[in-house]
């Protein structure tokens, strides 16, 4: 009676389909002419797939040892990416075998290998539009940065057209110290950077100064840029000098270091 | 109806009766439902869990309209040749006695601590413990199975676990409040959460409590998932599900692969306050914006955790209170998977403030995507009523009103997605306005109609339809007057989450708590309708409305096993012109005139 | 340029238009500033809005009409209806996304103005710490003004001067949690980081005569309020400035005089309690927030966490200021961010003379700046 | 009983017949009364554990994506703290846990197959892979690191770091590590749950829902593992 009952349905499932319609057992055709969940592996099989994921390990240690040792015997230093392309491929390769077998996905029903394929999609847009924010906080710099000058000195950056708000900038004559006119014309924010400028000779007022050399001051202030922009991400800037707050137990003066 | 009685009579002589039917007496039945796996019980316990923390979700919001009322002030007098400095305005700070951790010396910031606490409250609350579950866990897991015509859902036991999971973190989460509440609000941003409340648990119970609320939230996901694959009834192909269920289903996708992110942020947000790792802590090389990533990755799709339900809700209203075939159903169907995929692509947009151009310019492209279903989907409910039979009663108004701010919410959602627009609108009321157009007058007032719609069939009784019209305007009244006046002060310039603000948004903001005690007066109404209808209301007919998914072929309130025999499924869930709908008099519910030959509706 | 350069244009008349009118002025409240881009921005909004208004007028319209038409009569059936129409569904699918594509490109468009400052802007560096924020102007030069407590609901309300008629660039970053940086008037807004700089520009506008923003000052200026949009903690709220737009001979006149003439060490700390955000956390009443009161703090011995005492003489209060974190008073915790490299010489001065003021054991703060006798003041 | 009343037993034959409790446990297990067959209630099952795989996957993905930020923005602090790591004791573990996948693998062959010894044999290597992992992973590799002063975070203390981001690394492989660990732990704890049973007779050849479903998690754990070593151990 009860192995009757797991074996599922007495009768003939072909009648019940045609007299329905539909196979009640499987009413929408889901697992029409698949037999899955069932499949027994070999025990050759199981070894086999063993020994190769086995293997891929030793290829992976020895390929990571065999750079090292080419870089250091050799002094040949092989780009980053390989290693990482081949280190990833293995693993790759690796984990596809276990889902593949050891979990018996190759067997089960398509609905699993789905939701594998959903949740490796996920997971790539994840790192994948994450990474496109965070590797790419620099690509409009270039327009952004370099050109600025600390008060604002005008007209010494490059001219962009595109973005450049200022394509008919209001233009005032320049007159000379006695009021003479020049014959020269300045944009209206350099006005404002002479002014400052001329303050820098009044020794009362040293606290303004800001240095008379616009150009040596636009070097410092691009170095001073370039230093403070690691590789990879150049906006970011790193405080490590500021204490922190946190600091563990025997760590007294907060600096991180015992 | 439709049901194909193949049944041998005698099989059922034993008598089943409603699932509500106590089982002995009172312990016995307390025992019973704390260790029921019907998804019945576990829906009706998930609905009232869910009530009871939309009241102090309710509560902690007329609190931070409350403060709101008048801009906190600082006078300064001279008393005796010294200047003492005061402040008028402030309305929670009288809490400060009875709120642990508030100093009530803190002159200006004991008050707006406390505003702190009661919006992240309400926010946390609101949130994790009643959106998200809320129509997914209890009316989803009530109705589910039974619009599949299965006697449960896949893992009725893993479905009891998720119940007692969202009960464990509630209690940590009511923990945290009880302990003296958070400031961290409900995004927990880095590095203000990893630095405020440093030397207190508070912070790291109530991040433990979402942590925990999404275990909860994957298990009704992944049980939802299996049961709609596995469990539909002889006959119902992919396209003959109401599209409630297809709602679910979408949602339960959502909730299986985001919630894990949050699962990971959270942890490794504890691991920061805990053990400062350093990985969202600027002072340790870690990245704030790298947090707002993880964290808007689960957060934006769980916006559509939240609304997708209520699209749901609402698809099952309309036709069959307007008793008409819901219009475009397919495009209905793909509308809401296509919400579901493109939900992912575009968390970025609560991120255009934080830098990151490349970012902004692609996520706000993609955010864009989501307006084009989303337009398809209120289409297609304007459609539907075209010629319906339309019913003037609270399901019916709640679905209207749904339509009405739903569609505002949506459209004020165009500027937020609009790069330029964005710089300006966001953080602001503006913000404020549109989530809450979204989320409370979308999902909220879905999930209240949903009750209203399905409240005789789970409970059995009727409720009095004049109370519940009168709650239902209320409420309509009292939100638009909340939430409209709060997209003015947002384009105007009113941040949001200020304890305080200049005299010249004094005006809306009193308009804006006068409409948030209309709301919760409407509110309270539609409680005392259901407790009157609990106690005394009369007793339900099993298909009061004519609908004509399963569900309604069932007694009111269903029997423990769902149905007496299995049903077969023989027409789709919204064919009213050509199906009487189950256990109704065609007297009350005519059909339209049978087709002419040669003649095709569609 | 592109295939898109007509549908630019067409846009940008569209939102010129819409951003006239009454209805703008409502929902907007004051003018956008005349930058370039806030205009834009404003009327990308309104363009949106009429789009908006005019799809959920006609939307709500419909449904109305049809449900009052269609409105259920006992025992009269429904008529029949189709239930799909593909022509009908395929073109509200495509005209909205058309509308969307359109709006992505003005908006990116616009955008772009926003985030990319023109070449010639003068840079500013500001910083922005709980509950206030610092500019720093050419030559270390920062703000000396505050609002008078109490306005716009504010302690105290920095006052930024920029001169007119010019582009501003401002590099921003954050010392401790995440602020951002809001100018409603300039519709646009931007974060700052503790660990990333990132940058905010502005045009200011030309001056008219009539320009009377604060009628006191004696010369035409326009004021706009600065808020701080990011949750940052109790005083967010409090996180105002204001930014002043001054004629170009003041703002010169300020650089080279910044404080008021005049004015004498100890109210130049006052001003500097409110202006560096200590009084976010010191009251000067003797009510302790989240740190310890000014009033009779200095030439007092205190006790510390860890469980030493110490009297509060001028080298201690330099330390403080400038290291914190190295002693905490007891019943505060240590959440004060260092000032080292912020507060300078002359400002300390400034701060220790304010603090000796309002303290029984100051002394006479106008005495210079006498550490030695101070400490036999201390120990009597 | 007509084939169309299909729903699931009901639930008086949920309780065995008394004259058949002498037979194995697997023979006279049922299934739950919505199921109208075995085979549903294992497919759904299986489904069910894929389902809870992919969360455990995206679970793991917020820490990839960590890794894989902050190595774009401090390679040499990655480069520098992967020195720090034994390749040997991760390629031992790796070897364990291959191994211990292979016999998880083995073991559902044998309750199909109604081996029952080799079944808890299988399972029981299993468990003392398990074991070895853990052992090796706190005596070895967490324990020495310790101690010289390689923590995570602001407890980071080694003296000699070349890199000022180097406590992230550590942050990072503590948290990747410490919670992959976590897993094993569970899975060892499900794995030696299904041992018990499978004392008592649960599994054979209808009914090894148990162990498939254990099995599956236990080889997720595993597949982690292939991908948190080469990232932590190899790639410098």
């Amino acid at each position: 009676m009860a192995d009757q009952q797991h074996q599922g349905p007495a009768g003939s499932p072909t009648s019940e389909k045609e007299k329905l319609g539909f196979d009640p057992h499987d009413p929408h055709g889901f697992h029409e002419g698949e037999e899955h969940g069932h499949h027994i592996l070999s025990m050759r099989m199981l070894v086999v797939i063993l020994a190769l994921l086995l293997a891929l390990t030793g290829l992976t240690v020895g390929s990571a040892q065999a750079e090292i040792i080419i870089a250091e015997e050799l002094g040949i230093s092989i780009p980053q990416w390989v290693n990482v392309t081949i280190a990833m491929t293995i693993a790759t390769v690796k984990a596809i075998l276990v889902v593949a077998f050891f979990m018996q996905l190759y067997y089960d029903t398509k609905l699993n290998t789905m939701i594998l394929l959903f949740c490796l999609l996920t997971f790539g847009l994840f790192i994948g539009f994450t990474s496109i924010d965070m590797g790419n906080r620099d690509r409009i710099y270039s327009w952004k940065d370099g050109q600025h000058t600390p008060g604002g000195t005008g007209g010494l950056g490059l001219e962009r057209g595109a973005f450049d708000s200022d394509r008919n900038p209001r233009r005032t004559t320049v007159t000379g110290p006695d009021g003479e006119d020049t014959g020269r014309t300045r944009r209206a924010s350099e006005e404002v950077a002479g002014a400052i400028t001329d303050y820098s000779a009044d020794p009362d007022v040293a606290r303004t100064r800001i240095d008379a050399d616009v150009l040596e001051r636009l070097e410092r202030y691009q170095e001073r840029r370039r230093a403070q922009r690691p590789a990879a991400s150049p906006n970011r800037v790193t405080d490590l000098s500021s204490p922190r707050l946190f600091a563990p137990p025997d760590d007294e003066d907060g600096d991180g270091n015992n | 109806m439709s049901t194909i009685d193949t049944h041998n009579a005698g099989q059922h002589a034993h008598h089943e009766g409603s699932y509500l039917t106590p089982h002995g007496g009172a312990l016995a039945t307390i025992w019973n439902w704390a260790t029921t796996i019907d998804h019945k019980k576990i829906g009706v316990m998930y609905l009232f869990a869910i009530m009871f923390m939309f009241f102090l979700g309710g509560v902690a919001a007329l609190g931070v309209r409350a403060e709101l009322w008048e801009p906190t002030r600082v006078v300064t007098e001279v008393v005796e040749g010294e200047t003492v400095t005061s402040y008028t305005g402030q309305v929670l700070v009288n809490l400060a006695p009875i709120v642990p951790g508030v100093e009530s010396e803190g002159g200006i910031s004991a008050g707006m601590n406390i505003y702190n606490r009661a919006f992240s409250l309400h926010g946390i609350i609101m949130t994790f413990m009643v959106i998200v579950p809320s129509v997914p866990a209890s009316l989803g897991n009530f109705f589910l199975p039974l619009m599949l015509g299965a006697k449960d859902v896949a893992f009725p036991r893993l479905n009891l676990m998720s119940w007692y999971i969202y009960v464990f973190g509630s209690i940590f989460a009511v923990a945290a409040v009880v302990m003296g509440g958070v400031d961290t609000g409900w995004t927990f941003y880095t590095p203000y959460s990893t630095m405020t409340d440093a030397d207190h648990l508070r912070v790291v119970f109530v991040i433990l409590a979402a942590f925990i609320l999404g275990f909860s939230s994957i298990l009704t996901g992944l049980n939802f998932i299996v049961t709609v694959h596995k469990l539909r009834a002889p006959g119902m192909g992919w396209f003959d599900m109401p599209l409630f269920v297809w709602a679910m289903y979408a949602t339960a996708i959502i909730q299986v692969l985001a919630t894990p992110v949050i699962g990971i942020t959270l942890l490794l947000l504890i691991f920061e306050r805990v053990f400062h790792v350093g990985i969202f802590d600027p002072r340790m090389g870690g990245d704030p914006v790298l947090y707002q990533h993880f964290f808007w990755f689960y957060s934006h799709p769980v916006v559509y955790v939240m609304i997708i339900p209520a699209f749901g809700i609402i698809n099952e209203i309309i036709p069959v209170h307007a008793r008409k075939k819901l219009f475009g159903y397919r495009a209905m169907a793909f509308a809401t998977l296509g919400i579901a995929a493109v939900s992912f692509l575009v968390w970025g947009h609560h991120m255009f403030t934080a830098s990151g151009e490349l970012a902004a310019m692609i996520f706000s492209a993609l955010t864009f995507l989501v307006a084009i279903p989303t337009a398809i989907k209120v289409f297609n409910w304007v459609a539907t009523l075209y010629k319906g039979s339309i019913a003037f009663n609270t399901p019916m108004l709640y679905a209207l009103s749904f339509l009405f701010m739903f569609t505002i919410g949506g459209l004020t959602g165009l500027p937020l997605a609009t790069l330029a627009t964005d710089l300006h609108l966001h953080d602001s009321y503006f913000v404020v306005a549109h989530f809450h157009y979204v989320m409370m007058g979308g999902t909220i007032i879905a999930f209240v109609g949903g009750i209203h719609h399905w409240w005789p069939k789970m409970f059995g009784k009727l409720y009095n339809e004049r109370w519940a019209i009168v709650g239902c305007v209320l409420v309509f009244i009292g939100f638009n007057l909340t939430f409209f006046t709060q997209f003015i002060l947002g384009t105007r310039g009113m941040p949001r989450r200020y304890a305080s603000y200049p005299d010249e948004f004094q005006f809306l903001h009193q308009l804006s708590t006068i409409g948030s005690w209309i709301l919760g007066i409407g509110f309270l109404i539609h409680l005392g309708v259901f407790v009157h209808s609990l106690v005394a209301g009369r007793k339900a007919p099993e298909n009061p409305w004519g609908g004509l998914s399963l569900e309604w072929e069932t007694e009111s309130p269903p029997i423990e096993h769902n149905f007496h025999h299995e049903p077969i499924v023989k027409h789709g869930p919204y064919d009213f012109d050509t199906v009487q709908p189950p256990h109704t008099d065609p007297a009350e519910f005519p059909m339209p005139e049978p087709l002419r030959p040669g003649e095709r509706t569609h | 340029m592109n295939p898109f350069l007509g549908l630019f244009e067409s846009a940008r008349a569209a939102t010129f238009l819409a951003q006239q009118g009454p209805v703008a002025r409502f929902i907007f409240g004051r003018d956008p500033q005349e930058a370039t881009y806030s205009a834009g921005v404003e009327g990308l909004f309104m363009f949106i809005f009429w789009i908006s208004t005019f799809v959920f007028i006609g939307l709500m319209a419909i449904s109305f009409y049809w449900a009052v038409k269609y409105r259920r009569r006992p025992g009269v059936a429904p008529q029949r209806s189709p239930s799909h129409n593909t022509a009908l569904e395929i073109t509200w699918t495509i005209i909205p996304s058309i509308i969307f594509i359109s709006l992505f490109f003005v908006g990116f468009r616009v955008y772009a103005k926003q985030v990319i400052a023109p070449s010639d802007a003068v840079r500013l560096d500001l910083i922005g710490y709980r509950w206030g924020w610092n500019l720093y102007y050419p030559g270390g030069v920062t703000s000396t003004e505050t609002l008078p407590a109490g306005t716009l609901s504010a302690s105290s309300v920095p006052v930024f001067m920029f001169p007119e008629d010019t582009p501003i660039l401002l590099e921003m970053s954050s010392q401790d949690v995440i602020h951002s940086f809001w100018v409603p008037d300039f519709r646009s807004k931007m974060d700052l980081f503790p660990n990333r700089s990132t940058s905010f520009w502005f045009r200011t506008s030309t001056l008219q005569p009539g320009d009377m923003d604060n009628p006191d000052l004696g010369y035409p200026n326009k004021e706009h309020i600065l808020y701080c949009a990011e949750y940052c903690g109790d005083q967010h709220s409090q996180m105002l400035g204001l930014i002043r737009v001054v004629p170009r001979d003041v703002y010169e006149n300020f650089l080279r005089n910044p404080w008021p003439e005049g004015i004498s060490l100890v109210e130049k700390g006052k001003l500097l309690h409110s202006l560096r955000g200590c009084n976010a956390c010191h009251s000067l009443d003797g009510s302790s927030g989240t740190g310890p009161t000014w009033l009779n703090w200095y030439g007092y011995e205190h006790s510390y966490t860890d469980g030493s005492t110490h009297l509060a003489d001028a080298d201690f209060t330099r330390e403080s200021i400038y290291y914190p974190g190295r002693k905490i008073r007891s019943g505060y915790q240590n959440v004060m961010n260092s000032y080292l490299g912020q507060i300078n010489e002359e400002e300390m001065r400034a701060l220790i003379a304010f603090m000796r003021s309002i303290s029984d054991q100051g002394g006479d703060p106008t005495a210079g700046f006498p550490d030695e006798e101070e400490e036999e003041t201390g120990g009597n | 009983m007509t084939s169309i009343e299909t729903g699931g037993n009901p639930p008086q034959h949920n309780q065995q017949p008394p004259a058949l409790s002498t037979e194995p446990r697997w023979k006279r297990q049922p299934f739950a009364n919505h199921w109208r067959s075995h085979a549903e209630d294992f497919d759904a099952c299986k489904i069910g554990m894929w389902l809870f795989l992919t969360t455990e996957v995206l679970l793991f993905a917020g820490i990839f994506v960590a890794y894989a930020v902050f190595r774009m923005w401090y390679p040499e602090a990655f480069a520098n703290g992967s020195h720090h790591l034994d390749v040997h004791w991760g390629a031992l573990n790796t070897v364990i846990l291959l191994i211990s996948s292979f016999t998880v693998a083995a073991s559902i062959r044998n309750a199909q197959l109604n081996q029952q010894g080799l079944l808890k044999i299988n399972l029981s290597i299993t468990l003392v892979c398990a074991l070895l992992f853990m052992i090796i992973k706190f005596t070895f590799e967490y324990a020495p690191k310790w101690a010289e002063g390689k923590r995570p975070g602001v407890w980071f203390s080694y003296p000699f770091a070349a890199d000022p981001n180097e406590h992230i690394w550590w942050s990072l492989y503590y948290t990747a590590t410490g919670i992959h660990a976590l897993h094993v732990l569970i899975g060892a704890g499900v794995l030696f749950v299904v041992l018990l049973k499978s004392f008592k007779g649960w599994y054979g050849p209808k009914h090894y829902t148990g162990i498939e479903v254990a099995g599956l998690y236990w080889h997720l754990v595993d597949v982690i593992w292939i991908f948190l070593f080469p990232l932590l151990y190899l790639i410098h």
